[in-house]
């Protein structure tokens, strides 16, 4: 196989393949979650659950002052490399492309330079999180090996994409090729492990919210 | 024979593209320094770097021309061109077809070339012997 | 019956786990934030307090029974289930280093209720025979006796008789038709009889119809905390008959947090059914007359005075500012702790953690956290609505030899009423 | 022509002055991308060169690349050094045919065993050698023939350096590259479809002012190979700052914008063509408005499509999705409904917690 025979086996049926399972993961998963149901609750509301939850989907990103203070590190990096991964994900030209030659929509990319430097910020992060992960007495009592996981399949586009786009080491289609491959580890791995977080986050608040909202208290 | 390039030359009068003239004036100026005080001469080739249509024409124009215009005949012209900032010379290398082969910013007292080179000076001047008989 | 057993605690487990729980599992990123919103972490700075590692057992029956590659694993002989070593193993987690307080919930970036999910667990370590010996006798006690401290009907008489002579008014038993049924807490009715003292006096000035039931006095609810629901919903049963038989309105919980989440929010789940009544808590009530103009007090309290906003009430219960409106009307210097309302820490004893005398140490530590929330203002009197608190409050202060008096907010109130008839300061 | 002379000999020969020679040798620097600092280093070597006997095989080609070579008018330097080094066989441009030409590569490679270059264009036919032959002798054979004797060989254009287009899919002829039949030669690579001539020329001079060539991992000189298209293209700052242009005749085309959303495959595309450009230096691809195709890169022509970015994934993926989407809901209902069984299961066997249960099994 040449670079290219290889290039274009993962960017076409590797591809296919890494999306069909990405969002057949996603689906089963959160059917799989969905419907094991929940009770209704007969007590008496006193707030709405759906504002509730709604209401903490958007509040929980903002810590109060003590949390944040108690968890500055977890907290501040981990803002730093979410927002790192989602700029160099969404806002490189190229991954725009991606998306609009697939789905067809678009949306202004930021320059070159700047998603340069946002990769080597969210590389830093990543890897200080590790280092946190690995010191942290309680992170380091919690970890096993599905978290040090996603933090590689996190860390490993990125890194790849950095050097496929310096084009270090190796020649460019194989360096694109590598780096396509390791987005579709990312998305082969990503229902099936607390990646799926990306989206159950989103249900977690709520149900989080609507609790605490059905009874009128703000989470 | 030249041939213009319309695409290229409406992009000229578009946004700024590489921004490599103003750096070159600065590496000249640079250059003109060293030359003035420790004597070394400095060679830019024009060709190595990208610019985008328009922008020589603008590092030209910036750099205007001076008091020496020559022009050399040897396996097609050259010109030499000292521009408006003494010991900074424009050489224009053509082939016989007219086609630029090589485009120099040199900062010296005066280019390599204009010397008269050793060994033509001794066949010129053997030719030189031989009509005196 | 098989008594209690290791496959009926997995069984109670799988009927607990919920799509809320699933979510919360698939959620969670291993961040650790949640340590430091415990005080179980945050006064021993032992990560096995990290507040979603207590709730392992459950995460691994949810994972082995209800996803494809837990399922999977389990077939392959990857993963091994729930041994009865480790529900031995994780029953301090559980019972003694949880209050259910559900500060971790609160600061879980993904969202995560873990508190919610701590309770379901503890459905299915109370079935594996793993609930505490504490606790459990406490449950007896409110089983056969009808009250975790064993308080019988002619004890609450005696108090009703010494608060009458004490008030000079009468207060009603049975009255059928009455408003308002009041619960008590059997802490208010052997430690702080002063409670029903101080609700009649404000009740008979503001003019309210009110009654207490002798056949369901008791508004404390060990059920909830050991974690049966069978237990729960007998206890709540008592209460819901009794109020449908005097035909009440509503239900008062009294100042006692978990009994407020009982019968409040947990009750007609239990049952099965919406009640026919309401049910409020004394500062809920309380706050209505004062916004009424119901409420006529005189004089204020001058030292500075702070509130402990007991978690199953304002948290987990959602009466967050009536207590504030209320501590206003007669507090002149009312300071809030850092990380007060929603957010404030647990005094370190709910949740059956202050039946449970194997916790008693780790409690008394913990209250370290509370110290420190008091040291931060120099507080000189402590106010909050929860018997169970204030005892432990009382006893944390002792330990680290504060001298902050904890006050009940009703009775503070009580001894601030305008009507001189009914004022008969008594002060401590 | 005497063999033995050094290419300075035969220059001044030809009346060529020194200044002549200087202004070549730094034509030819600019064009290796050396500073132009090394002149001096390249006329003293080529000064000393000998001009060697060069043999130069066509196979399955278009004859682009000798066009290339052979396209301009007039004479120009290149084209005196081209004069210089003895061609003794190329079957395109030579007089002699038939027998007279085959015997004109024979005598030669008898003649410089071991020291003649061999250039080649074209791709070999592997799977029948008869698809492409000359004088009855397969390309096949007469290329390991004649690399037998060669110092060194050159694969001229993209066909010859990588297999090329008659290499594309289905690859009916089962065509391969000169690299894949000869192992044992140094082979120089100059790709291009075709290249540029005066990469040919300037790969020749560095050959013979030089030896071999600093090579890159395709072969290629890194003189001319060393840099992509995209890190010397003008329209970089475009790239960087986001502009693209989004068909071949909207605003950003217009303006010159980078054309990397219309298949641009500058940045994996290695070659001359942004700093040397063509057609008498007038123009490149990219200048022109055209994105690059990367000719000179293995398989450029199946590479995903020429109006497509390298990095674009070539498969539906709308399709993929709804399948994904389909069989995830199918497959989650599936296990969503077994949940239920179970949870009931569950539910159904739940027997009352007593209070006397809670006691029954204490440990101690």
């Amino acid at each position: 196989m040449t670079e290219i025979e290889f290039l274009l086996w993962v960017r076409g049926p590797a591809f296919e393949g890494a999306t069909v399972i990405f969002v057949l993961g996603v689906a089963f998963r959160l059917l799989e979650i969905l419907m094991l149901g929940r009770k209704a609750n007969l007590a008496e509301a006193r707030g709405s659950a759906m504002l509730g939850g709604l209401r903490t989907i958007a509040t929980r990103s903002f810590p109060d002052a003590t949390t944040h203070k108690r968890s500055a590190f977890t907290h501040t990096v981990g803002y730093i490399f979410h927002i790192g991964f989602f700029v160099t994900l969404l806002l490189f030209a190229p991954h725009i492309l991606v998306v609009e030659k697939a789905f067809g929509v678009s949306w202004p990319a930021l320059p070159t330079p700047v998603v340069d430097a946002t990769a080597v910020v969210t590389m830093i992060a990543l890897i200080a999180v590790l280092w946190h992960r690995l010191k942290d007495p309680v992170l380091r009592f919690l970890s096993n090996f599905q978290d040090y996981f996603a933090w590689f399949l996190t860390i490993l586009p990125v890194f790849t994409g950095y050097i496929a786009f310096h084009r270090v080491g190796m020649s460019p289609p194989t360096l694109i090729a590598i780096h396509i491959l390791s987005i579709e580890l990312l998305m082969v791995v990503f229902p099936f492990t607390k990646l799926m977080h990306a989206f159950t986050l989103f249900m977690a608040r709520w149900y989080n919210g609507a609790i605490a909202g059905y009874k009128g208290v703000n989470s | 024979m030249h041939y213009t390039n319309p695409t290229a030359c409406s992009g000229a009068s578009e946004d700024v593209l590489t921004h490599n003239v103003l750096p070159l004036l600065h590496e000249i100026r640079h250059a003109l320094g060293k030359w003035l005080e420790s004597g070394d001469p400095t060679v830019i080739d024009l060709r190595a770097i990208p610019m985008a249509p328009g922008e020589e024409d603008e590092l030209l124009a910036r750099l205007g021309s001076g008091e020496i215009h020559a022009r050399l005949s040897a396996l097609g012209d050259s010109e030499i061109v000292e521009t408006a900032y003494p010991g900074a010379w424009l050489v224009t290398h053509r082939n016989t077809a007219g086609e630029i082969i090589g485009k120099y910013i040199e900062v010296c007292d005066i280019p390599q070339i204009l010397k008269a080179p050793q060994e033509d000076v001794r066949a010129g001047l053997q030719r030189l012997q031989t009509q005196l008989g | 019956m098989s008594g209690a057993s290791l496959e009926r605690g997995i069984h109670a487990l799988k009927e607990q786990i919920d799509a809320p729980t699933a979510t919360f599992f698939s959620a969670c990123v291993h961040c650790g934030m949640c340590a430091e919103a415990c005080l179980f972490f945050t006064e021993t700075r032992d990560p096995k307090y990290t507040p979603i590692h207590k709730l392992e057992p459950l995460r691994k029956v949810w994972h082995q029974e209800y996803t494809f590659w837990g399922k999977l694993g389990r077939a392959l002989g990857l993963t091994r289930p729930v041994t009865d070593e480790e529900l031995t193993e994780w029953e301090t987690l559980v019972y003694d280093s949880c209050t259910m307080c559900g500060r971790c919930s609160m600061v879980c970036p993904v969202g995560n209720d873990i508190a919610y999910m701590i309770r379901k667990l503890r459905e299915g370590m109370a079935a594996a025979g793993h609930a505490p010996p504490g606790l459990i006798g406490a449950t007896r006690r409110a089983i056969t006796i009808g009250s975790p401290m064993g308080v019988k009907l002619p004890a609450l008489q005696a108090q009703i008789r010494h608060m009458e002579e004490e008030t000079g008014l009468t207060i009603p038993v049975d009255v059928d038709g009455a408003e308002y049924l009041c619960l008590l807490s059997s802490m208010e009715i052997m430690n702080f009889p002063e409670y029903l003292g101080a609700i009649a006096r404000i009740f008979r000035q503001a003019n309210v119809s009110w009654t207490l039931s002798s056949e369901a006095f008791e508004a404390t609810n060990s059920g909830i905390q050991i974690g049966v629901s069978e237990i729960a919903r007998e206890l709540v049963n008592r209460i819901v008959t009794a109020a449908e038989k005097l035909k009440v309105k509503a239900v008062i919980s009294p100042e006692c947090g978990h009994a407020y989440m009982a019968i409040r929010w947990e009750g007609p789940n239990l049952i099965g059914r919406p009640f026919g009544f309401k049910v409020v808590h004394i500062l809920e009530v309380l706050d209505q007359l004062r916004a009424g103009g119901r409420l006529r007090t005189t004089g204020m309290e001058t030292q500075r005075l702070t509130y402990h906003d007991p978690c199953q009430i304002s948290r987990r219960g959602g009466v967050v500012q009536q207590p504030r409106n209320l501590l206003n009307l007669v507090a002149e210097d009312f300071v809030e702790m850092p990380d007060t309302g929603t957010m404030n820490w647990c005094c370190g004893a709910g949740g059956g953690v202050s039946s449970n005398e194997r916790a008693d140490e780790l409690r008394l530590k913990v209250f370290n956290r509370k110290k420190a929330q008091l040291d931060a203002i120099g507080a000189e009197g402590l106010v909050s609505a929860c018997s169970n608190c204030r005892i432990h409050l009382e006893d944390g202060l002792e330990e680290y030899h504060m001298d902050i008096p904890v006050l009940s907010l009703t009775e503070t109130i009580a001894e601030h009423l305008a009507d001189r008839e009914s004022h008969e300061g008594k002060q401590e | 022509m005497a063999r033995d002379k050094t290419l300075g000999e035969v220059l001044r020969e030809r009346g060529i002055s020194r200044r002549g020679f200087l202004k070549f040798c730094a034509a030819t620097a600019s064009l290796m991308a050396l500073p132009p600092s090394t002149v001096p280093a390249i006329a003293a070597a080529l000064e000393k060169a000998r001009r060697p006997s060069v043999i130069w095989l066509s196979f399955q080609e278009c004859t682009g690349c000798t066009e290339s070579l052979t396209r301009a008018h007039s004479t120009t330097i290149e084209q005196l050094i081209f004069d210089t080094i003895s061609l003794d066989y190329h079957h395109t441009l030579q007089a002699a045919s038939g027998t007279g030409a085959e015997d004109a590569r024979e005598s030669a490679m008898q003649e410089n065993w071991g020291e003649y270059l061999l250039v080649v264009d074209g791709s070999i036919p592997t799977a029948n050698p008869g698809y492409s032959t000359i004088a009855g002798i397969s390309n096949v054979d007469m290329l390991r023939e004649t690399a037998a004797g060669a110092a060194a060989i050159v694969s001229v254009g993209s066909c010859a350096a990588f297999g090329g287009i008659p290499q594309a899919k289905p690859n009916p002829t089962g065509a391969v590259s000169v690299s894949e039949l000869i192992t044992d030669k140094p082979i120089i690579n100059v790709p291009g479809c075709p290249p540029i001539p005066v990469v040919i020329t300037g790969v020749l001079t560095q050959f013979l002012a030089f030896g071999l060539p600093e090579l890159d991992h395709l072969s290629r000189p890194m003189a001319f190979y060393g840099t992509s298209i995209h890190d010397r293209c003008y329209r970089r700052p475009f790239y960087d700052r986001g502009q693209f242009a989004e068909t071949f005749d909207d605003e950003g085309a217009k303006k010159g914008w980078c054309l990397y959303k219309l298949g641009c495959k500058g940045p994996t595309t290695y070659n001359a063509c942004a700093t040397t450009k063509w057609n008498e230096g007038t123009s490149f691809p990219i200048e022109s408005g055209h994105p690059c195709l990367g000719c000179s890169e293995p398989d450029f022509w199946d590479a995903g499509g020429f109006y497509q970015a390298l990095s674009i994934p070539t498969g539906d993926l709308p399709r993929a999705a709804a399948y994904g989407v389909g069989g995830g809901l199918l497959a989650g209902a599936a296990m969503g409904a077994l949940n239920r069984v179970r949870k009931n299961r569950a539910v159904q066997a739940h027997e009352k917690v007593t209070i006397d249960d809670l006691e029954k099994e204490r440990k101690p």
